[in-house]
């Protein structure tokens, strides 16, 4: 069983459509990258795939379930657009109240764990709202992992970090894959991608252009893909 | 269990950080007391006639303020896209729902409690003659206020012109249940209790909350997730 | 000139008929009545208007469940259009009634529970169009707009309810009722309902065809405007 | 000359951003349809006390509507860090001020004109008997409520200056405004024109504008920029 | 007369010091990347030098003036961390409204032409709402730059944007650059600022903690930076 599947989905907005025919599949322990122009239907796939939109056709599979289910949400970690964590609550109080959302045993422990490997334990009472843009970013990564979530969705997960934070972000992320968790990630950071991925999914105005496992001149040179998939 | 567990955890995020901020509390309670205060130097506050439209005035105000409280509600969640990782979690959308209506509700008997003997002076009325029936429906038409408002929010979250189109769409929904608060506010600040006719009244308050309660409960995951 | 188009041409030819011939019989073939004089033909179009305007009201919520359930957007179309065309017949109720008490009670308008009930009515579904208009993405705006008309109609037996515990000014339901209207008067407004039923199938069916293809303007607009 | 352009400029963004079809058109007259209708359950409207309060209903209405609408002008800045672009822009801050509310002024002006000759029709009053001092005495009631209701919309942007002003409740600050306004409308709508005594609300309302117009010009900078 | 002077500058939060006693010049036609961890206090610096928060001691001279007066500030682009387009207004309608508030000639012809040198004059009338993270972005840009600002203050330009979008305002900076225009970025894409910068300084913790020319190591190897001058 694969830990994502998906099949044939197309997302119309109006009679648009931003995904046409989408399918590929990822097993546990892979890490795909998810890439594209600007504009070309990346955050729009990793929305239905996190069930929060709904395909217009086709379906999405996690771990053999339905996306929008409640035991699959609880194994999905996300990184979005947007941070998603509350500017008027400290660090602390943000991922409490995930991990409460995720029903944790004892989120104050879990909240405190995750702020130091993130290493955001001495702002920890900081209100978010007075935190610097690469802080916020880290603390979305923490609140991602809180749960200890079995597939990682992350949509441009390295924006604003900095060479610290990527690295203990790719460490994470190794770390994960090494228990056999699975990510997928969209990112225009091809190099940092790269680095990880085992493989790689490209996408060319909402169709997919090239699935496949990420070859060594992908990772030697990350314009390549780009170059010889993409479109002109 | 969880299920509750989940609904508490909303609720206590949102009055967390409504305390924090004040936005609403403080414009939706100002502006309820201006009206109570506007109105006492409208009317001649001895009159029999202003006995008359007590429970419409009180109502009123309440519903005025409530639609500031409620603009806020799903409003907040946009703010670094907030609203997707609530969907994301394991949280059921009903869940999540309940959660902020229950924190709605309680800013919204909050400011209530703080209105009514303002009223009281104001108006130079003893509306604490049957208190435990006024109490109750004051606690079932404010349950249906926000019920209805808290899924009006969440659908009106992204439109441009919010503002009004939250009390345009939710008001005239409300109109049974104000109708009722407000009829059997009356009566009951007049002095006498809830009896034969009313509680033709006090019933429909109590079939409008669970009939939209419900409504709300199965219709939510739809307005949530596109 | 396709099937479609055939049978709205038919449908309207013959609503047109029927209408000419109703106003023709009312104008001549009626007497007056006792209390009201002239002006009680109105009635004629007053109450099948009502009847009607719930009809589509009625026929909206189908429209929105079914959206719901099927997320095909010919049927929002079919919700959209059935709720205009309600609520135009809903206009004709209520300005057939202002006329009507102006002449009767001599104001356009009271608070009473009868009249206002219609007019909360109204503007419920007014709001269901206000709120499509705010929403720029179709697929969005669908299913909006079938949740409010799923919240909409369940207001509607509340308001409708109420109406027992007010006095009224308006006259009490006749048709239903009592039955106190005379025979002839009860087939002409019967008989009028038929011709407003068939123009509000023909509108609904234009404006229908109308949404249909507003949608792919708007599809096509977007593809231009991609990347 | 500038200036001018520039208070212009940011009006009609703001104007455009709010109202993109005749979208707006339909939801002031459903909402002020909506509001009557409200208040025609909390008060009796055929009753003879209820036209004395005629100018209060008016203007509570009014207010609603201006709290709704200037609770979110600065507010609207807010996504997308937009206010900062505007603050770094040449634009300077009074300007940027004058013309938010010049947008909002517009948006309640628009709904009052719209909510006018419904209230007349649905409350059977004439209304337009002294068509020329009423116009008057709402474009310079609603002047008040914009500029005041604008500088707390930008100090709800301001966290830290909004905890210093929050003794002072928001709307409280209005109320000679409304006062002043509600007595001259229910004198108007009467069929009385504005004589003697009631030349001093006229002067209140004015003093009022002048007054909170120049503090709001002066301090919107040290609001705006930290 | 350097076009950008920092005397002295120091910023509290509070108690906090956000930045402390940074001193630096940079001179016209340079372009200087400002590098720094997270919350380093790179933005709050860039803030500062767009008239936006005011330092708490020292002062900020831009060509010679004060930063907050109103001819200084038309002579200033500016790129922030969000991206200050309005969601309601069409991506025409955005540039026009720009263009009005630097009150430049003919609004409509600029705002078009830069719809164009940005690649969006495609979806001009598309509503920002719409658009995809890389197209707001791209909009941004073509904002700042409206109207030839003589100063670009830019904080993380290139988040979120591809490979051509990433080619595209390298193209512009460095064509204003060739203009004479001075440029200061701050980034954690540190190969791209590298490509572009003259000048780098580094911030450590509100201070600063080096300031010179952009030497070839950097070029060559962009962590070598912080190995050298920044913290453990
Ligand atoms: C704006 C004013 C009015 C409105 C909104 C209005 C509304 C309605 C509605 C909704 C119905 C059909 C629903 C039902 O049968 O229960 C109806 C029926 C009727 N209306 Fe009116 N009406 C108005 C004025 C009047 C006036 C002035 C008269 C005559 C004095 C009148 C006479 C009737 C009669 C006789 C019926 C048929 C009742 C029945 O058999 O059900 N209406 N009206
Ligand atoms: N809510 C929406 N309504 C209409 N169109 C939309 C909406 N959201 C996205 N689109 C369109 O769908 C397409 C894909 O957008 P998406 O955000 O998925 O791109 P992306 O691959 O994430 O790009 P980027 O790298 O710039 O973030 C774009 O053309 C965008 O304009
Ligand atoms: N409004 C504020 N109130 C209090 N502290 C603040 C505020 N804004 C920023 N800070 C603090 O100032 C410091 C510098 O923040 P700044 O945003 O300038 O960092 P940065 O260098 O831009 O970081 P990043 O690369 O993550 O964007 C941080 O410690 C931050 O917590
Ligand atoms: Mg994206
Ligand atoms: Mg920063």
């Amino acid at each position: 069983m694969s830990a994502l599947a998906v099949e044939a989905v197309w997302k119309f907005y109006g009679d648009y459509p931003a995904l046409r025919d989408i399918r590929f599949s990822v097993e546990r322990g892979q890490c795909i990258a998810l890439l594209g122009r600007n504009g070309a239907g990346k955050t729009t796939l990793i929305r239905i795939l996190a069930g929060l939109s709904r395909p217009t056709k086709g379906f999405v599979r996690l771990f053999g379930r339905d996306a929008g289910e409640r035991a699959t949400r609880a194994q999905v970690g996300i990184i979005g657009h947007g941070i998603g964590i509350y500017d008027e609550l400290s660090a602390l109080e943000n991922l409490k109240l995930f991990a409460g959302l995720y029903a944790l045993p004892s989120p104050a422990r879990v909240a405190a764990e995750w702020l130091e490997r993130t290493g955001l334990d001495r702002v920890k009472d900081g209100l978010v709202r007075e935190f610097s843009r690469g802080m916020r970013q880290r603390l979305a990564v923490a609140r991602a992992f809180l749960h200890n979530p079995q597939l990682l969705l992350l949509d441009e997960p390295f924006t604003a970090l900095d060479d610290r934070a990527i690295a203990l972000l790719q460490g994470l992320l190794r770390d994960a894959l090494h228990e056999g968790r699975t990510v997928l990630m969209s990112t225009h950071q091809l190099r940092e991608a790269m680095e990880l991925a085992t493989h790689v999914a490209l996408i060319n105005r909402g169709r997919l252009a090239y699935t496949g496992e990420r070859s060594p001149e992908m990772l030697a040179d990350p314009g390549y893909l780009y170059r010889v998939h993409g479109e002109a | 269990m969880t299920f509750i567990r989940q609904i508490l955890t909303v609720a206590a995020k949102d009055l967390r950080s409504e305390i924090r901020t004040k936005e609403a509390i403080n414009a939706s309670l100002s502006f309820a007391l201006v009206i109570l205060l506007l109105f006492s130097f409208a009317f001649d506050p001895t009159s029999e006639t202003t006995r008359e439209i007590a429970g419409g005035l009180l109502w009123l105000a309440f519903a005025f303020a409530g639609v500031l409280i409620l603009n806020r509600s799903f409003a907040r969640e946009l703010q670094n896209d907030c609203l997707d990782m609530l969907n994301a979690s394991p949280v059921p959308a009903p869940a999540l729902f309940l959660g902020k209506a229950l924190a709605n509700y309680v800013l919204l008997v909050g400011i209530e409690a703080v209105c009514l003997p303002v009223f009281g002076v104001f108006y130079n009325v003893t509306w604490y003659t049957h208190l435990g029936q006024l109490v109750l429906v004051l606690l079932l038409a404010t349950w249906g206020i926000t019920v209805v408002g808290t899924v009006f929010s969440a659908l009106t979250v992204n439109l441009r012109l919010r503002e009004i189109m939250l009390p345009m769409l939710m008001y005239p929904v409300l109109i049974p249940c104000l109708m009722a608060a407000m009829r059997l506010s009356t009566v009951l600040i007049d002095g006498q209790p809830i009896t034969g006719d009313d509680l033709a009244w006090l019933r429909l308050l109590i079939g409008f909350d669970i009939i939209f309660t419900s409504l709300a409960v199965v219709l939510i995951d739809t307005v949530l997730i596109g | 000139m396709g099937l479609r188009d055939k049978i709205m041409i038919g449908l309207g030819a013959l609503a047109a008929v029927l209408l000419t011939r109703n106003i023709w019989v009312m104008l001549t073939g009626l007497p007056d009545e006792a209390f009201q004089g002239a002006i009680f033909r109105i009635i004629f179009f007053h109450v099948p208007a009502a009847f009607t305007c719930f009809l589509c009201f009625f026929l909206a919520l189908v429209a929105g469940v079914v959206y719901l359930v099927r997320k095909n957007l010919q049927w929002d179309a079919f919700a959209v259009s059935v709720t205009e065309v309600g609520l135009a017949f809903g206009a004709i109720n209520l300005i057939s009634g202002m006329i009507w008490a102006r002449i009767i009670w001599g104001i356009w308008w009271t608070w009473d529970w009868r009249l206002t009930s219609m007019l909360v009515c109204w503007l419920l579904y007014a709001g269901y169009l206000v709120l499509r208009r705010a929403i720029e993405e179709t697929t969005e705006r669908a299913r909006l707009g079938a949740v409010m008309l799923i919240l909409n109609f369940s207001v509607v037996p509340f308001v409708f309810f109420s109406i027992k515990w007010f006095r009224t000014q308006h006259p009490q339901p006749v048709l239903f009722g009592d039955g106190k209207m005379d025979e002839i008067y009860r087939t002409m407004l019967y008989g009028n309902w038929v011709p407003l039923l068939l123009i509000a199938a023909v509108l609904v069916m234009l404006r229908m065809r109308q949404e249909n293809q507003q949608r792919e303007i708007d599809a096509l607009r977007r593809a231009a405007h991609s990347f």
